[in-house]
C-alpha cells in the first residue's frame, strides 16, 4: 500500500513537471495555430542560460549573496527569452504569414536547429548546475501507518506547486483578456484576424515570449533536478503523450493530461513493466493516450476538431 | 417544352435533425420525381444545408426516413449513396485543393473503376484502358462547362466562379441519376448564372438527372423549377410549383418580402 | 467626381502572385469620400486582388504589388501593415467569410474590437451590430463553424463593424445571402454612409443591387479596368445591361430561355 | 617526400553525450600532439583529423568512408560507441583497417581467432563486469556471502548496456545471488520509475551501466530515494568526473570501476602534456581537465594506437609509414611492458598489455575508485577477472559469430602473417 | 526559349497521361536515369557511393514511401522509422531462419510485415486527424524501439540485441562493391519509383489526395475513407519497410534499434515537407538536403577556416552546421512554403515564359 502510494505520488508528480513542459505546446499552439517543435530546444536554450548567468554573475557584480544572483540571472535570461522571441518573430514568422500547419512545424525545426548549434556554441555542451535552493533529500511521510513511511520528493512538490500557479494565470490571461481572444483568433485564421487589425507581429511576439517564459521556469526545475545539458530537449518528447491526451488547445488539458500521463505510465512500468522486461513507460504513456484518442479525437479538453461541408 | 416529369424518386419523410439545442431541421416531409427540377429556399439558417447533408448521410437525423427508388433508409451512408447515383455540390466549396481540375473530376469516377492497387501500379493493359476511357469522359465535361484551358491548374488557384464549375463538373462525372446543388449561383455575376442555369436545364434534358437546387437568387428559382420546397427555422412553410409559393402569405412574409 | 475629396487612389498598379502569375495589369481607380463605390466584373477579373492589395492582405497570399501606388487621403500605403490600416479606419471584409471558427459568434464580433480601448465604444459597437442583425444575437454563444453560411456573412461584416472603420472595404457582402438579407445588407452600407460617414468600396457580382446602391462603378475584366462611370450611366449602358443585368434587348430574360452561352462581349472583340 | 602515419580521429564534442565525449577527444588528440612532439614515432610524424560522429551510427560510418583514405590512409579506427563499433566490425575487414576499442565494444571480440581486426585492448566489459562482482564479494567478506544477496543491474538499454548482462548472469548462477535487470531509455533521464522499483524491491547492490547523461540523472534519484550510494557500482564510462561533478556531494561514496588506469593528475604524462603542450597553448581544451578520468583514456587509447604502430615497425621497417594491415600486425604482437610503459610516462597509470593472435585484450585488470565528494579515490586493489569464466563465454559467442558469418577461425599458420 | 512545349500536340489521352507530358521533361528523365546507371560509377569514388549516394538513394525511397502517406494522403506520421525497423528486422528473420532464402525475396518480405505493422498502426488514423495523429504513430515507433530491444527472437537471440548480415548475393551476383551496392538499391528506387508514381497517378492516387485535401467531401463522392487511408499507410509502409531492409542489409550491414529511433522518423518526415508534399521528385530532393546538406556543411565550413587562416574546432564545426542548416530550412520555407519540388516547378515555369515574362 505504501508503494502504491509513493508510486501515485511520484507519477503525479512527473506528471506536473510534464505539464509544465507541455504547457509551453499548447500555448503557441492555442496562440497561433503553431505546432512548436522547438519547445525542447527552448527549455534547453532557457536553462542553459539561466545556469549560466548564475555561474557568471557573481563574477560579473561582485554578489555573493545567491538568492539575488539567481534573481538577476533570471531577469537576464528573461531578457534573452523575449530577444530570442522578437528575433523570432522578425525573420521567420513574419514571413510566413497565412501559410499552413505544417510549413510553420518546419520552420520550428529550422528554429530547433538552430537553438541547439547557438545554446551550445554561447553557453558551451558541458552539464551545468542550477542552483536555486530546492531541497533534494527525501522526506518520509506517514511513519506511523506504513512501516518505512512514504517517500515525497520535496523538490517535486515544488515544482508541482510552481506549475500549478503557472497554469492558473496562464488560464486567466486567454480566458479573461482581449489579447487572449486576439490570440485565440490568430490562431483559427491568420489573414482574418490580420483584416481586422490584430497585429500579428506583436502578437506573435507576445506569446513566443511567453512561451519562453514557460520553457525557462521548466528549464529551471528540471535543470535543477538533472543538471543542465543537451538531453534536457528531449523532455519534449515526454510532454507530447500529454498534450494529445489532454487536447492541444486546452491549458488546463496539459495538467490534467501531465497527471493521468504521469500516473499510467509510473504504475505501469512498476507493476506491468517486470513481467516483459521493463521499459515500457514511455511507449506506454503513447499508447494510453492513444487509447483515450480513439474516444475522444480532440483529447480531453481540446476544442472539438470542425468538421463542415 | 414537353418534359416527362415521372414517378417519386426521391421521398424524404418526418425529418427531424438537432444540433445539442439547435433545431436545424423539425418534421420535413417532401419528394422529388424523376427528371424535376426541385428547388429548397429559405431564409439563412433555415436547414436547407442540412437537409441535403441528410440525404447525403454527412448528417445522421435524430428522426425520419429517407426513401430512394423504394428503398427506406433510417439514415443514409456516403458510400450507399453515391452508389446509388446521387450525387452534390456544396456551398462553401468543397474541391480537393491541392489536386488539378481534371484530377478533380476524375474523382467523381472513382466508383466505377475497377481496376485494383497492383494493376494500377503497373499500369498494365486493362488499368491503362480503363484511365484512357474514364478522363475521355471527363474531357466531355470539361468542353460542356468549357474549363478546358484551366484543365491542369490546382483548383486552388482558379477563381471562385471556374471553381463551382469544377464542383458541378465533378458531380456530374459520377452520372448522377440525383444532382443535389447547394447554392451552384453564389458569387456569380447576371452572365455567369445564365451559363450555369443553361449547364443545369441541359443536365436536366440531356443526362436526365433530377435536380435539388438549393437558391437564394428567386429569379433563378422562378425560372427554372418545376416544383419548390420553403422552409424556415427547419420548418417547411410551403411546397408547390413557384406560382403557388411566390403568392403563399407566409412565405412572402418569411423569406420574399414584398419586393418581389 | 474631382469636387469631392479623394481618400483612396489607387494608380496604375500590377499584382503578382507567386512571382509568376501576373493579375492585375495596371489598375487605376478613385473612392471618394463618402462614396460607394462598386467594384464590378466576372469571375477571376480580380476584384479580389485589387482589396487585398489595397487593405494590405496580398503577403499572406504570395502576391506584391509590383508597380504602381495606392495612397489613403494622400498617403502611401504600400508599406503599412493590415493593422496599421485598421487603426487609420480602413477595414476589409473578406470574401468567403473567413470567421473565427472556434470562437462563438459573440468572441468573433469582440475580435474586432481589438484596436478599440473604450470600454463603453465596444458595448456601443456591439449593441449596434446586434441591431443590425438580430439573427447574430440569437446565435450568440454558437461556435462560429456551426453557423449557416448566411450567418457566417453577417458575423463578418459586423466583425468589421466593430472596428469603428471609416472606409469599409466590401468583398462580395451578397454572395449567400438570402434576397431580403440582401437588401438589409445594403441599406446597412447605406445608413452607415450617409449616418456615420463611411465611405464603401464594394466588389459585387450582384450588379443589380450593387448599382442601386453605389455612386459609381468600375468594371473590371481579366485585370484591367474595363469602363468606369457613375451609377446611373453604367445602369444604362447597354452591355451593362446585357452582361450583368440580364436585361439585353430591354426586358428581363427568363433563365430559361437563355440558349446560347458562348457569347463574346463588345469590348473584348 | 616525407609521409605521415595518419590516425583518424572519431569524436563526439556535441549532442547528448558531449560532455563525456569532449575529454576523451581532448585526451586522444593531445597524445597525438605530444608524439609529435617528443619527434615521431621513430621518427614517422603523426597526422590526424577529427570527425564528428554525434554518437551516431550513420554518422559514424560516414565520418568512417570519409577519413579511411585520407591522407595515405587511416591507421587505426577507434569508434568510441559501441554501436559504431557494431557497424564497423563488418566493414573494417574488408578495407584492411584494424580497430581499437580500449575497454568497450564486443566482448567476444577479444577472440582474435575470429575477429581479426578488431582489438578490445586492456579489457571488456565482461571484465567490469566479473571485476565488480568480486569487489561487491569481498566488501561481503567472501564469495559465500553472495548467496540470497539481491543486485540491481541498471543499464543504458542499448547494445553497450546489455554487453553486461551474460557476464553477471553467469556469476549469479555461480554464486547463487538474484539479479534483477532495470534497463533505461536512451538518453536515461527517465529514471523515476526504475528508482521506485528499487525503493520497492531493495536490491543489496546497484551496477549502473550507463552513460552520458544516464550517470548524474541515476545518482540523483538514487539521492532523492535515500538510497546509499556506496551500494552502488558503476561501470567505467560511469565512472569520470562528468558523471558526478553536478551531484557533488550528493554522491558521495559512488563505487565505479576503472579499467588499468588511475586518475593520477601527478603522474609524468600529465606532466609532459602540460609541459610540452598546454603551456605553449597548443593543448586542447581545458588546462585543469588534463589528468581527469576520460581525458586519462583518451590519452592511452591513443598510446594504444601509437605503439601498435611503433610495434609493426619493428616487423616491417622502421621509420617507415604503416598500412592498416601492418599495424594490425602491430597491435596483434603488442607488448607494453611496465618498464615499456614507465618509460611512456605511464607509470601508476597503467599495467602492462601484451597482446597475441588468441587474445586481443592484452589485460584484464581493473580496480574500483569511489568519489568522495570533489575528486576519485582508488578504494580497492587490483583484481584480475576471472579468466575461468570469460573465456569460454568469449570462444562460444565468437563461434556463434562465426557460423552467422560463415567465417573459419584463422589457422596457427595465419596467425603468424 | 527552349524549354516550351509549343508544337507539341497530344493526339491521344494516353500521350497526355505519360509521366512526363513533355518531351524534354521525357528525355532529361531518362538521360539521368541512364547516366544515374552507366555514368556515375565512372565518376565517383568509394566514399561518394558508400557514404553519401547509397544512403541517399535508401533515404529517397523511404522518404517516397512517407510521402504517399503524409504527401498524398494527408496522414501526418511519426512512426515512419518504427516500419523501416520492421522491415530491416523481419527481412533479416527471413533471411536467415529460412535456408537459401534469396536476398529480394528476404527484403519484400522486411517490407511485407512492415505492411502489416503500417496497417495496424494506421486504424487509428480513421478517427484521429492531423497532429493528433502524428503523435498517435509515436506510440508505433517507442513500441517497436521496444519490441526489437527486448524481444530476442527478433535478434536471434543476440545478447548484445545487434544483429547483421554479410555476404549478400542476388541469383549468384554478389552485392559486395559499393558500386553494386550502389546499382542494386537504384534499381530498387527506380522500380519503385516508377510504380509509386503510378500509383499517385491513377483512381487510388486521387482516392488518398481527395482524403487530404476534404476528406467529408469525398465521402459524399462514394470514396471509401477506411479504404483509402489503410491503403496509403499499406503502400507507404511497405516502401519504406523495403526501404529499412535496405538500410540495415546493404548500408549498415550491422544495425540495432537506435538505427531506426524517432530521430529517423522526424528526418524522413523532413524530407518530405522540405522536399514538397505529395511530389515524388520532392522526395528526392527532400532527401538529397537532408542527407547531404549537413555532411558538405561538415566537410566545408573546415575549408572555409583555412582559408582564412583560422582552425576551426571540430565542435564548433558542428555547432555551425546545426545553426546554418536550421537557417536553410527557414530560409527555404520562406522562399517557397510547398517545398523544392514547388520550386523547381515555378523555376521551370519560369524557364517556360522566358525570355517573354508575363
Ligand atoms: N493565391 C493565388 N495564387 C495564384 N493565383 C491567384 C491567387 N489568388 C487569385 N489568383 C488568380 O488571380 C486572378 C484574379 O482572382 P481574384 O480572386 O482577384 O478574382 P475576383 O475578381 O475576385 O473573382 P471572383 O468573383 O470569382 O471572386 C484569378 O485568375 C486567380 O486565379
Ligand atoms: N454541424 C452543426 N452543428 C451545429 N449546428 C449546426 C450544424 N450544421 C448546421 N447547424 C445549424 O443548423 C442551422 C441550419 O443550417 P444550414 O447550414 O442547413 O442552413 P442553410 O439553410 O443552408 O442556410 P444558408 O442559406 O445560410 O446556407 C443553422 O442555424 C446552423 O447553425
Ligand atoms: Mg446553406
Ligand atoms: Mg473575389
Amino acid at each position: 500500500m505504501a508503494f502504491f502510494l509513493e508510486a501515485l505520488l511520484g507519477g503525479l508528480m512527473a506528471g506536473m513537471l510534464y505539464a509544465l513542459v507541455a504547457l509551453g505546446f499548447v500555448l503557441i499552439f492555442k496562440a497561433s495555430g503553431v505546432f512548436n517543435f522547438a519547445q525542447g530546444a527552448m527549455v534547453l536554450f532557457a536553462a542553459l542560460a539561466m545556469a549560466r548567468f548564475s555561474e557568471w554573475v557573481p563574477g560579473w557584480l561582485g554578489i555573493e549573496d545567491k538568492f539575488l544572483g539567481n534573481v538577476i540571472a533570471f531577469a537576464l535570461s528573461a531578457v534573452v527569452m523575449f530577444a530570442l522571441a522578437w528575433l523570432i518573430e522578425r525573420l521567420v514568422l513574419r514571413h510566413l504569414v497565412n501559410q499552413e500547419g505544417v510549413t510553420l512545424l518546419m520552420a520550428t525545426l529550422g528554429i530547433t536547429y538552430f537553438l541547439d548549434g547557438l545554446g551550445q556554441t554561447i553557453f558551451g555542451s558541458d552539464i551545468y548546475k542550477i542552483d536555486v535552493g530546492m531541497p533534494k533529500d527525501p522526506v518520509f511521510l506517514l511513519d506511523s501507518v506504513f512501516p518505512g513511511g512514504v517517500l515525497v520528493n520535496l523538490e517535486d512538490v515544488y515544482a508541482a506547486c510552481i506549475a500549478a500557479l503557472l497554469v492558473v494565470v496562464l488560464s486567466l490571461f486567454f480566458q479573461k483578456t482581449s489579447t487572449g481572444r486576439a490570440l485565440r483568433a490568430v490562431a483559427d485564421d491568420h489573414q482574418a484576424a490580420q483584416s481586422i487589425g490584430i497585429p500579428l507581429n506583436r502578437i506573435w511576439v507576445i506569446v513566443w515570449f511567453v512561451a519562453g517564459i514557460t520553457a525557462l521556469v521548466a528549464g529551471i526545475i528540471w535543470g535543477s533536478k538533472m543538471g543542465v545539458q543537451f538531453s534536457l530537449t528531449t523532455v519534449a518528447l515526454r510532454a507530447l503523450p500529454v498534450i494529445i491526451l489532454g487536447g492541444l488547445t486546452s491549458v488546463p488539458g496539459a495538467i490534467i493530461g501531465g497527471l493521468i500521463i504521469g500516473v499510467g505510465e509510473k504504475l505501469s512500468e512498476v507493476y506491468l513493466g517486470p513481467y516483459v522486461g521493463g521499459g515500457i513507460e514511455i511507449w506506454f504513456a503513447y499508447v494510453l493516450a492513444l487509447v483515450f484518442l480513439l474516444f475522444r479525437p480532440q483529447g480531453l479538453f481540446g476544442e472539438k476538431i470542425i468538421d463542415r461541408v | 417544352m414537353t418534359k416527362k416529369i415521372g414517378d417519386v424518386i426521391l421521398d424524404v419523410k418526418n425529418i427531424s435533425l438537432r444540433f445539442g439545442g439547435v433545431k436545424a431541421l423539425t418534421d420535413i416531409s417532401f419528394n422529388v420525381r424523376e427528371h424535376e427540377v426541385r428547388a429548397i429556399i429559405g431564409p439563412n439558417g433555415a436547414g436547407k444545408s442540412s437537409m441535403l447533408n441528410c440525404i447525403n448521410g454527412v448528417y445522421q437525423p435524430q428522426e425520419g426516413s429517407i426513401t430512394f427508388r423504394g428503398q427506406k433508409f433510417d439514415h443514409m451512408n456516403s458510400r450507399q449513396v453515391a452508389e446509388m447515383g446521387i450525387a452534390r455540390t456544396f456551398q462553401n466549396l468543397a474541391l480537393f485543393k491541392g489536386m488539378s481540375v481534371i484530377d478533380n473530376i476524375m474523382t467523381g469516377r472513382n466508383l466505377r473503376i475497377k481496376s485494383n492497387l497492383f494493376m494500377q501500379a503497373l499500369r498494365i493493359g486493362p488499368a491503362q484502358r480503363e484511365e484512357e476511357e474514364h478522363r475521355e469522359f471527363v474531357e466531355h465535361i470539361i468542353d460542356f462547362l468549357e474549363i478546358q484551358a484551366f484543365r491542369k491548374t490546382p483548383v486552388g488557384q482558379l477563381p471562385y466562379g471556374l471553381q463551382k464549375r469544377v464542383d458541378l463538373g465533378r458531380a456530374l462525372a459520377m452520372e448522377p441519376q440525383v444532382l443535389l446543388l447547394d447554392e451552384p449561383m453564389a458569387g456569380m455575376n447576371m452572365e455567369e448564372k445564365q451559363d450555369m442555369c443553361r449547364f443545369i436545364l441541359d443536365v436536366n434534358d440531356e443526362f436526365g438527372s433530377t435536380i435539388v437546387l438549393i437558391e437564394h437568387d428567386m429569379g433563378v428559382v422562378m425560372d427554372i423549377s418545376d416544383r419548390v420546397v420553403v422552409l424556415d427555422y427547419g420548418k417547411k412553410i410551403g411546397d408547390g410549383t413557384p406560382e403557388e409559393v411566390r403568392n403563399n402569405e407566409e412565405v412572402i412574409s418569411a423569406y420574399l418580402g414584398t419586393s418581389h | 467626381m474631382s469636387e469631392k475629396n479623394i481618400v483612396l487612389n489607387v494608380n496604375g498598379i500590377e499584382v503578382i502572385y507567386n512571382h509568376v502569375i501576373l493579375v492585375l495589369k495596371g489598375v487605376s481607380l478613385q473612392v471618394p469620400e463618402q462614396g460607394i463605390v462598386a467594384l464590378l466584373g466576372g469571375n477571376g477579373a480580380g476584384k479580389t486582388t485589387t482589396l487585398r492589395a489595397i487593405s494590405n492582405l496580398l503577403k499572406g497570399e504570395r502576391g506584391e504589388v509590383t508597380k504602381g501606388s495606392i495612397e489613403l487621403r494622400g498617403e502611401r500605403i504600400e508599406n503599412l501593415s493590415p493593422a496599421d490600416l485598421v487603426n487609420r479606419g480602413v477595414v476589409q471584409v473578406m470574401e468567403g467569410r473567413h470567421c473565427f471558427a472556434h470562437l462563438t459568434i459573440e468572441e468573433n464580433l469582440m475580435t474586432g474590437s481589438y484596436t478599440r480601448t473604450d470600454k463603453g465604444e465596444i458595448a456601443a459597437n456591439l449593441e449596434k451590430v446586434y441591431n443590425y442583425f438580430p439573427r447574430l444575437k440569437t446565435r450568440r454563444t454558437s461556435q462560429a463553424a456551426y453557423t449557416s453560411g448566411g450567418e457566417q456573412q453577417m458575423c463578418a461584416i459586423g466583425r468589421a463593424l466593430m472596428t469603428n472603420p471609416s472606409v469599409v472595404l466590401l468583398d462580395e457582402p451578397s454572395m449567400g445571402l438570402a434576397p431580403q438579407i440582401v437588401e438589409e445588407v445594403f441599406n446597412i452600407v447605406k445608413d452607415l454612409n450617409e449616418k456615420e460617414k463611411v465611405t464603401f468600396l464594394i466588389a459585387e457580382q450582384n450588379t443589380n443591387m450593387a448599382l442601386k446602391y453605389a455612386d459609381y462603378g468600375y468594371i473590371m475584366e481579366s485585370g484591367r479596368i474595363v469602363m468606369d462611370g457613375a451609377a446611373e450611366d453604367l445602369r444604362t449602358n447597354e452591355d451593362v445591361k446585357e452582361f450583368y443585368l440580364g436585361m439585353g434587348g430591354g426586358e428581363r430574360k427568363s433563365f430559361k430561355d437563355v440558349k446560347s452561352y458562348k457569347r463574346r462581349k463588345r469590348w473584348l472583340a | 617526400q616525407t609521409k605521415e602515419q595518419f590516425f583518424p580521429v572519431l569524436v563526439y564534442r556535441t549532442g547528448a553525450y558531449a560532455p563525456n565525449g569532449v575529454p576523451f577527444a581532448n585526451g586522444y588528440v593531445d597524445y597525438l600532439k605530444l608524439v609529435n612532439a617528443r619527434g615521431g614515432i621513430n621518427g614517422v610524424k603523426v597526422s590526424f583529423e577529427e570527425c564528428e560522429t554525434g554518437y551516431a551510427t550513420d554518422r559514424g560510418v560516414e565520418c568512417y568512408e570519409r577519413l579511411k583514405g585520407k591522407n595515405g590512409g587511416a591507421t587505426v579506427f577507434q569508434p568510441l560507441s559501441t554501436g559504431i563499433t557494431f557497424a564497423l566490425t563488418e566493414k573494417a575487414p574488408g578495407d584492411k583497417i584494424p580497430l581499437i576499442t580500449a575497454g568497450y565494444g564486443r566482448s567476444e571480440s577479444a577472440d582474435g581467432g575470429v575477429f581479426k581486426w578488431n582489438f578490445p585492448l586492456a579489457g571488456t566489459y565482461w571484465v567490469a563486469g566479473d571485476v565488480i562482482v568480486q569487489d561487491i564479494a569481498k566488501k561481503l567478506g567472501g564469495a559465500d556471502k553472495l548467496k540470497g544477496k539481491h543486485i540491481a543491474l541498471v543499464y543504458h538499454d542499448s547494445p553497450f548496456g546489455k554487453e553486461a548482462i551474460p557476464i553477471l548472469q553467469e556469476r549469479a548462477a555461480m554464486h547463487g545471488f538474484k539479479l534483477s535487470l532495470l534497463p533505461v531509455t536512451h538518453p536515461g533521464v527517465e529514471q523515476k520509475s526504475t528508482w521506485l522499483q528499487i525503493r520497492q524491491s531493495r536490491p543489496d547492490y546497484v551496477v549502473n551501466w550507463g552513460w552520458g547523461v544516464m550517470n548524474s540523472t541515476l545518482l540523483k534519484e538514487a539521492q532523492a530515494t535515500g538510497y546509499p550510494r556506496e551500494k552502488i557500482y558503476g561501470v567505467w564510462w560511469a565512472g569520470a568526473e562528468p558523471d558526478v561533478k553536478d551531484v557533488g556531494m550528493g554522491a558521495k561514496g559512488y563505487n565505479a570501476i576503472t579499467m588499468q588506469h588511475g586518475t593520477e593528475k601527478g603522474s609524468a604524462i600529465v606532466k609532459e602534456v602540460l609541459a610540452k603542450l598546454h603551456a605553449k597553448n597548443q593543448g586542447t581544451g581545458p588546462k585543469d581537465e588534463v589528468g581527469e578520468v576520460l581525458y586519462m583514456r583518451g590519452l592511452f587509447s591513443a598510446m594504444f594506437a601509437v605503439e601498435g604502430v611503433r610495434q609493426a615497425q619493428e616487423k616491417y621497417g622502421k621509420g617507415k609509414v604503416m598500412t592498416g594491415e601492418q599495424a594490425r600486425w602491430g597491435y596483434e604482437n603488442l607488448n607494453l611492458t611496465q618498464p615499456k610503459l614507465d618509460a611512456l610516462g605511464f607509470k601508476g597509470v597503467l599495467r602492462p598489455v601484451s597482446t597475441s593472435c588468441a587474445d586481443h585484450m592484452g589485460a584484464n585488470w581493473a580496480r574500483i575508485h569511489t568519489w568522495n565528494g570533489s575528486k576519485w579515490e582508488f578504494s580497492s586493489d587490483w583484481y584480475q577477472a576471472d579468466e575461468q569464466i570469460i573465456k569460454p563465454m568469449v570462444k562460444a559467442a565468437a563461434d556463434k559469430y562465426a557460423a552467422e558469418k560463415k567465417i573459419t577461425r584463422r589457422t596457427p599458420a595465419d596467425c603468424q602473417s | 526559349m527552349f524549354y516550351r512545349e509549343n508544337g507539341q500536340f497530344k493526339t491521344s489521352y494516353r500521350a497526355d497521361q505519360q509521366i512526363f507530358a513533355i518531351a524534354q521533361d521525357r528525355w532529361a528523365i531518362l538521360a539521368l536515369i541512364a547516366f544515374a546507371f552507366v555514368g556515375v560509377p565512372f565518376l565517383v569514388d568509394e566514399y561518394m557511393f558508400r557514404a553519401i549516394l547509397i544512403p541517399f538513394l535508401i533515404l529517397s525511397l523511404a522518404a517516397l514511401g512517407v510521402n504517399i502517406l503524409v504527401g498524398y494522403c494527408g496522414q501526418i506520421s511519426l512512426g515512419s522509422g518504427a516500419f523501416m525497423a520492421v522491415g530491416a528486422y523481419m527481412a533479416y528473420n527471413t533471411y536467415i531462419r529460412i535456408e537459401g532464402m534469396p536476398l529480394i525475396i528476404a527484403l519484400l518480405a522486411g517490407g511485407f510485415f512492415a505492411t502489416l505493422v503500417g496497417v495496424f498502426f494506421g486504424i487509428p488514423s480513421l478517427r484521429v486527424k492531423g497532429l493528433y495523429l502524428a503523435v498517435a504513430t509515436l506510440a508505433a515507433q517507442f513500441f517497436c524501439d521496444w519490441a526489437f530491444l527486448r524481444i530476442g527472437w527478433f535478434t536471434n537471440n543476440n545478447a548484445s540485441g545487434s544483429v547483421s548480415v554479410s555476404n549478400l548475393n542476388v541469383l549468384g551476383w554478389s552485392i559486395d562493391t559499393p558500386l553494386q551496392k550502389y546499382l542494386f538499391c537504384l534499381a530498387f528506387l527506380v522500380v519503385f519509383g516508377l510504380l509509386a508514381k503510378n500509383l499517385v497517378r491513377s483512381a487510388i492516387g486521387r482516392e488518398w489526395m481527395a482524403i487530404r485535401d476534404m476528406d467529408v467531401a469525398a465521402a459524399v463522392i462514394g470514396i471509401r475513407p477506411v479504404y483509402a487511408k489503410l491503403t496509403a499507410f499499406a503502400v507507404s509502409s511497405f516502401i519504406v519497410g523495403v526501404a529499412g531492409a535496405l538500410w540495415g542489409f546493404v548500408h549498415l550491414g550491422s544495425w540495432e534499434p537506435a538505427a531506426f529511433s524517432i530521430d529517423r522518423s522526424f528526418q524522413l518526415l523532413f524530407m518530405v515537407i522540405i522536399g514538397g508534399m505529395g511530389s515524388i521528385m520532392g522526395s528526392f530532393f527532400g532527401a538529397a538536403f537532408i542527407v547531404i546538406l549537413p555532411i558538405f556543411l561538415n566537410q566545408f565550413l573546415p575549408a572555409v577556416g583555412d582559408m582564412v587562416g583560422v582552425s576551426i574546432s571540430t565542435a564548433t564545426v558542428s555547432h555551425t552546421e546545426f545553426m546554418i542548416f536550421g537557417a536553410l530550412i527557414v530560409w527555404f520555407l520562406i522562399v517557397e512554403p510547398h517545398g523544392l519540388a514547388k520550386l523547381w516547378s515555378v523555376a521551370k515555369q519560369k524557364l517556360r515564359l522566358w525570355p517573354f515574362p508575363h
